[in-house]
C-alpha cells in the first residue's frame, strides 16, 4: 500500500482537516473532530434538514454533498464505520429549523443503528424526524429483499432529488415522499477490479486475479455475485443494465438519467467508455437518457472499478434532477 | 466478592470490565473475523479504554449509580459506533436511565439493568435469542441472575450463576446459525463458529460476578 | 492491464461518442471522428476563441475545460499523442469571431509544432493567430531553461484566467497578456507512486518499486527528478512546495491560489490530506490561500500520484479566478 | 529505373515508399525505442498506408506531380501527427506547392523539392545538420543530389548518389549527440544509437532513386 498520508491514524482526521481549510467557506465543524458537518448557513428558516452520515473512504460520499440544493448536514465516520449517533444528534440539533429533518443515508448495519438511536434521541427532545435508507444496489440481495440490500452510488439521486424538493419549500412529509419515490427508481450495480487498502492497516479489501472481475462488489470489498474473467465494456455493460432495466419495469418510450460512478482509480476515459455502451444499449430498446453523470460519485478509496446507476424519470423527477445546486463537490449552475 | 452498589462500586465494575477487554481483546477480533469484519477486539478497546479514562477522573463526581452506567454507554457510543458499541452504548444508556433514582443497586434494580439492556439490545437490534449474537449470552445471564434470586441465593451467588450461564450461552453460540449483522451473509455456513459479541456478553457478566475464575 | 473498454484501437472513438453522447448539448464535433470539438455557441460574437489541445488520456485535461467562461475548442489527439494541425485548423476556423484566436496548450514536441503549423495556416487565411505555451513543471527543466519545461496541471489556471478574460470582452492583446502573466505567476511539481497502462499496448509507462515515488515526473511517465522512498504526506509538500515558492519569491502577505491534483488512482481522502499539509506549511510563511482547488484537473489515465500547483495572485487575477464558469468537467456557479 | 517525372509517376514513387516503410517498420521503432517512444514504426506506417490509399484511389484525377506531393503530406500529417509525421507531412506540402506549376519533374525541380522539404523541416523544427534527426540523411541526400547535376550526372545518377549519402548520413548519426525531440533528453548518453528519423530520410531518397539494392 502506498498512500499521500501522514501518521495512518491521523488519516480521517487530517482530511477533515484539509476539507474544511478548503471548503470552509460553505461546511462548517460542529466539534473540534470535525465529524458533525453542516452547511455554513443551516439551518434556512422554513426549509426540511437534510441529513446524511456514514464511513469515510468514499468522497465524495457522504460529506461532500452538504451545501445549496442538497443536504445540510451530515455525520463522518472513520473509514469504513458508522459515525456515532451523538454526533448524530449534534448535526439534527443545528439543521432543524423547526421545519422537521430528514435523514437519508445508506443502509448499513451501522449507520441503521445509529440513525435509529439518533432519531429517538431527537425525537424525545421534541424535533420531527423520517428517515429514508438507500438500498438501490441490486447485487446485494434477490428481488423481493430488497430491504436488505445495500446503499451505493444511488444515494446520489436521493440527495440531489430531495434536496431540491426542500429547497424549494416543501414540507418533510412531501421530501420525504420524493425521496420514497426516488428510492424506488432507483437501481445500481458495481464491478471491481482491484482491491482498496485501508490505510489502518494497509490490508487490501480483497484479493482478486489479474484477468478477473467481480461483478456486484460493494463499496466496501463485500462480496459480490460472480467472479469473472473480465469482458469488453459493452458485455459488461448489457450484464448490468438487464437485471437494472427489468426491475424498474423500463421500455421504449421511457426516460432515465444514469449515472457512471468511478470506484477510485478508474479512468475517466474509461468511464465515458462505459457511457457510450450504456447509452446505446438503451437507446436500443428506445429508452432515452436525460442529465446523464459521469465521474467520481461514491468511491471506495483506491479501488479500480465503476458501478452504473439508472433512475427512471418522470416530470417531477426532471425538474428536480434539473434544479440547481452547489456544494463543494458537486455544481450543477443556473 | 462483592456485587457492586454504589456509584463508585459500579465505576470499579466497569474498570474490571476494561481489563477483561484489554486482555480478549485479540480473542474477540479473532471471533469477529471469522464471521465479520475483525474489528470488535479493536472498537471494545477503544470503548472500554475512553470509558477507564472518563471514570478515572478524579474530578467526576456522580452520585447515583445508574449515572455511571448512563455515562460509560454514552462513552461507548460515542467513541466506538459500532454494531455492538451501539447497541451496548445505548443499552448502558437505558439501564442507567431505569434505575436513575437509586442511590444503591440492590438485586432487583440489578436484574432491572439486566433486563433493560437485553431489552434494548433486541429491540435496536432486531434481534432475539437464537440469532447468534450478543444476546444468547446476556439472556441466559439475566435468567440465571433472576431465578437464582427468585430461588433465594445472596447476590453474589446469583451474579455468579449469571456468569457461568452467560459463558455457556457463548459456547453454545457454536451449533446456532447467524440470523443479524455481518455474519447473518453467511447463512448455514456460520454454524461451527462461536460469536465474538457473545464472548463480550460473557465477559461483562464476568466482571460483575468479579469472579476470578479463568475465562 | 485491467481497463473497462472494447476493442484497444477504439479507445479514443468509444471515449469521445461517450462524451458527445454525455454533454452534446454543450459541445459539438465538427468532424465525423469527433477531434475537432466546439462550444457549441462558438463563436461568440466580438469573444477572442480559445483553443487549446493535445493528447488524451489526461481528462479533464484537454477537451473537458471547453464550456462558458473557459475554452472555446480543442482539437483532440490519440493517447498520449498530439492532433494534427489540420484538425487544429479546423476548430480555428469555427471559433474565430473576427476577434482572433489564441492558443494555450502545454509544451510538448508534437503539439508545438502541430499548433504553429496550424497557425500559420490559419494566418495564411487572415485569422489572427497567437499562441501562448504552458511550462509550469518546474522538476521538467532548471530555473533558466523555463522554455524547455513540460505543461502540467498548472494548465488549468491558464484556461481560468484566460478564458475568465475573453468571456469578458478583452482583445487579443489583452487576453495573451493575462495568459503570460498566468504562465509566469503559476509552478508546478508532481509525484508519481504507479505507472498507468496504454490501452494500445497494455504496457506500463514505468516501472517503480513497491516502497517508491517518482518525484518531478511528467504526466506521460517522463523520467522525474528523483527516486525516493516514499515519505509521509508533511515532508513530501515541503520538499515540492520550496522550488516552487522560492521561484515565485513567495513571502509572508502573499496570496495564492493552490491545486492539488491527482493523476487519476488516487484517492480524493489522500488530496484533502495533502492540501491540508500545503496549506499549514505556506501559512508557517504567512501565506494566504485564495480559492483552492483539489480534485482531478490533469491525469495519466489510472497512475497514481499528485502534482501541486501555485498560483502567485494579484487583484485581477482573483476576480478572473473567481469568475463563473460552466464547462463539462468544470463549474463555478454564481 | 527513372526518376518520376509525371504526376502518376511520382504517385508510384510514393507507392514504393509506402511499401519500403512497411518493410522497414519493425525497425524504425526499434531505433525510435532506443532514444524516443519508440512509435515511429507505427506512425510512419499509418502516415503510408493512408497515402497508398488515397493515391491508389481509382477516381483520383491530379494532373501535376505537385499535387499528388500536397496530397501526401496533407494525409500524413493529418493521420499521423508526430513530430516526424508532421515534419515530414508539411515539407511534403510545401515541396509541392513550390513546383505546383509544373507538369513534369525535371532535375532542377527535384532539386528545389528536396530543398524545400530540408528547409521546411529545418524551419519547424529549429534543427541543423547535427542535431541527429532525419536532416541528417536528408541534407547529405539533397547536397548529393545538386553536386551530382552540377557535375552533369543524368537525374538517375544523381538520385541513387542522394540515396547513398543519404544512407551514409543515416549511419553518421550513430557519433551525434542529440539536440531535438525526446533523443534531447538524453545528452550525450545518445552517443552510439542510430537516429530513427534519418534511417526514415534514407528510406525516401531510396525510393526516389528507385534503388533495388539491399536498405
Ligand atoms: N442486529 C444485531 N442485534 C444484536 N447483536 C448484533 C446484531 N448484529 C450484530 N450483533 C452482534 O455484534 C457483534 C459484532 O459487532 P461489531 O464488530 O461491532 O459489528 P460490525 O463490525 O459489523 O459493526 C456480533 O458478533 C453480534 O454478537
Ligand atoms: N525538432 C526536430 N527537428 C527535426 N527532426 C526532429 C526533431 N525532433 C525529432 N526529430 C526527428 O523525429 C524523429 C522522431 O519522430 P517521432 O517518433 O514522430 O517523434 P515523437 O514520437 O517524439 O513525436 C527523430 O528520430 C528525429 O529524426
Ligand atoms: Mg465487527
Ligand atoms: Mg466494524
Ligand atoms: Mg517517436
Ligand atoms: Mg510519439
Amino acid at each position: 500500500m502506498k498512500k499521500f498520508m501522514n501518521d495512518p491514524s491521523s488519516f480521517e482526521a487530517d482530511m477533515l482537516e484539509g476539507i474544511l481549510l478548503a471548503h470552509g467557506d460553505e461546511l462548517e465543524a460542529l466539534d473540534p473532530d470535525r465529524r458533525a458537518l453542516v452547511r455554513r448557513q443551516a439551518p434556512s428558516a422554513g426549509k426540511v434538514g437534510l441529513v446524511t452520515g456514514g464511513g469515510s473512504g468514499h468522497l465524495p460520499l457522504f460529506l461532500g454533498y452538504v451545501g445549496q440544493g442538497m443536504l445540510d448536514g451530515v455525520a463522518v465516520g472513520d473509514v469504513f464505520a458508522s459515525p456515532s449517533a451523538m454526533v448524530m444528534l449534534e448535526v439534527t440539533r443545528r439543521v432543524n429549523s423547526g421545519s422537521g429533518v430528514l435523514y437519508l443515508y445508506g443502509n448499513y448495519g451501522g449507520d441503521v443503528l445509529n440513525f435509529d438511536m439518533a432519531a429517538e434521541m431527537a425525537t424525545d427532545e421534541g424535533i420531527e424526524v423520517e428517515s429514508v435508507v438507500g438500498i438501490d444496489d441490486v447485487a446485494s440481495a434477490p428481488k423481493g429483499e430488497e430491504s436488505r440490500r445495500r446503499g451505493i452510488a444511488g444515494l446520489f439521486y436521493l440527495y440531489k432529488l430531495a434536496g431540491a424538493k426542500a429547497e424549494l419549500g416543501a414540507s418533510l412529509a412531501e421530501v420525504k415522499e420524493v425521496a420514497e419515490k426516488a428510492i424506488a427508481r432507483t437501481r445500481s450495480m458495481g464491478v471491481a477490479l482491484s482491491p482498496c487498502y485501508l490505510p489502518s492497516t494497509g490490508q487490501a479489501s480483497f484479493a482478486i486475479g489479474p484477468d478477473e472481475m467481480e461483478v456486484g462488489m460493494g463499496i466496501h470489498g463485500e462480496p459480490g455475485m460472480e467472479r469473472l474473467p473480465i469482458e469488453q465494456s459493452h458485455q459488461l455493460v448489457s450484464r448490468l443494465l438487464e437485471p437494472m432495466v427489468q426491475e424498474l419495469s423500463l421500455g421504449a418510450g421511457d426516460q432515465v438519467s444514469v449515472l457512471v460512478n468511478g470506484l477510485g482509480a478508474t479512468s475517466r476515459e474509461e468511464l465515458y467508455i462505459v457511457y457510450r455502451d450504456v447509452h446505446r444499449w438503451l437507446a436500443n430498446f428506445g429508452i432515452e437518457v436525460l442529465l446523464p453523470y459521469i465521474g467520481e460519485f461514491a468511491t471506495s478509496l483506491e479501488m479500480s472499478g465503476m458501478s452504473v446507476s439508472i433512475l427512471s424519470l418522470e416530470d417531477e423527477l426532471v425538474e428536480l434532477l434539473a434544479h440547481p445546486c452547489d456544494t463543494p463537490f458537486w455544481r450543477q449552475c443556473r | 466478592m462483592t456485587v457492586p452498589q454504589s456509584a463508585s462500586e459500579v465505576v470499579d465494575m466497569l474498570i474490571c470490565l476494561a481489563h477483561l477487554v484489554e486482555d480478549t481483546a485479540e480473542e474477540l477480533g479473532a471471533l469477529d473475523a471469522s464471521l465479520g469484519d475483525g474489528d470488535l477486539g479493536v472498537t471494545m478497546r477503544k470503548g472500554f479504554t475512553a470509558i477507564e479514562t472518563k471514570l478515572s477522573d478524579p474530578e467526576l463526581s456522580v452520585v447515583h449509580p445508574g449515572d455511571v452506567l448512563v455515562l460509560a454507554g454514552t462513552t461507548m457510543a460515542s467513541v466506538a459506533p459500532s454494531t455492538l458499541g451501539t447497541l451496548l452504548g445505548f443499552g448502558f444508556v437505558k439501564a442507567g436511565k431505569k434505575v436513575a433514582d437509586k442511590e444503591s443497586l440492590d438485586g432487583a434494580a440489578w436484574s432491572v439493568i439486566w433486563r433493560t439492556i437485553v431489552d434494548s439490545i433486541a429491540t435496536q437490534g432486531k434481534a432475539q435469542r437464537g440469532d447468534k449474537t450478543i444476546l444468547d449470552a446476556l439472556v441466559p445471564g439475566a435468567e440465571a441472575f433472576d431465578s437464582a434470586l427468585e430461588r433465594g441465593d445472596s447476590v453474589e451467588e446469583a451474579a455468579l450463576e449469571a456468569y457461568v450461564a452467560a459463558r455457556q450461552g457463548f459456547e453454545d453460540t457454536a451449533r446456532m446459525q447467524a440470523r443479524q449483522g455481518r455474519a447473518g451473509r453467511y447463512y448455514e455456513h456460520s454454524v461451527g463458529y462461536k460469536d465474538a459479541g457473545a464472548r463480550m456478553g460473557a465477559l461483562i457478566f464476568q466482571a460483575f460476578s468479579r469472579s476470578e475464575q479463568a475465562s
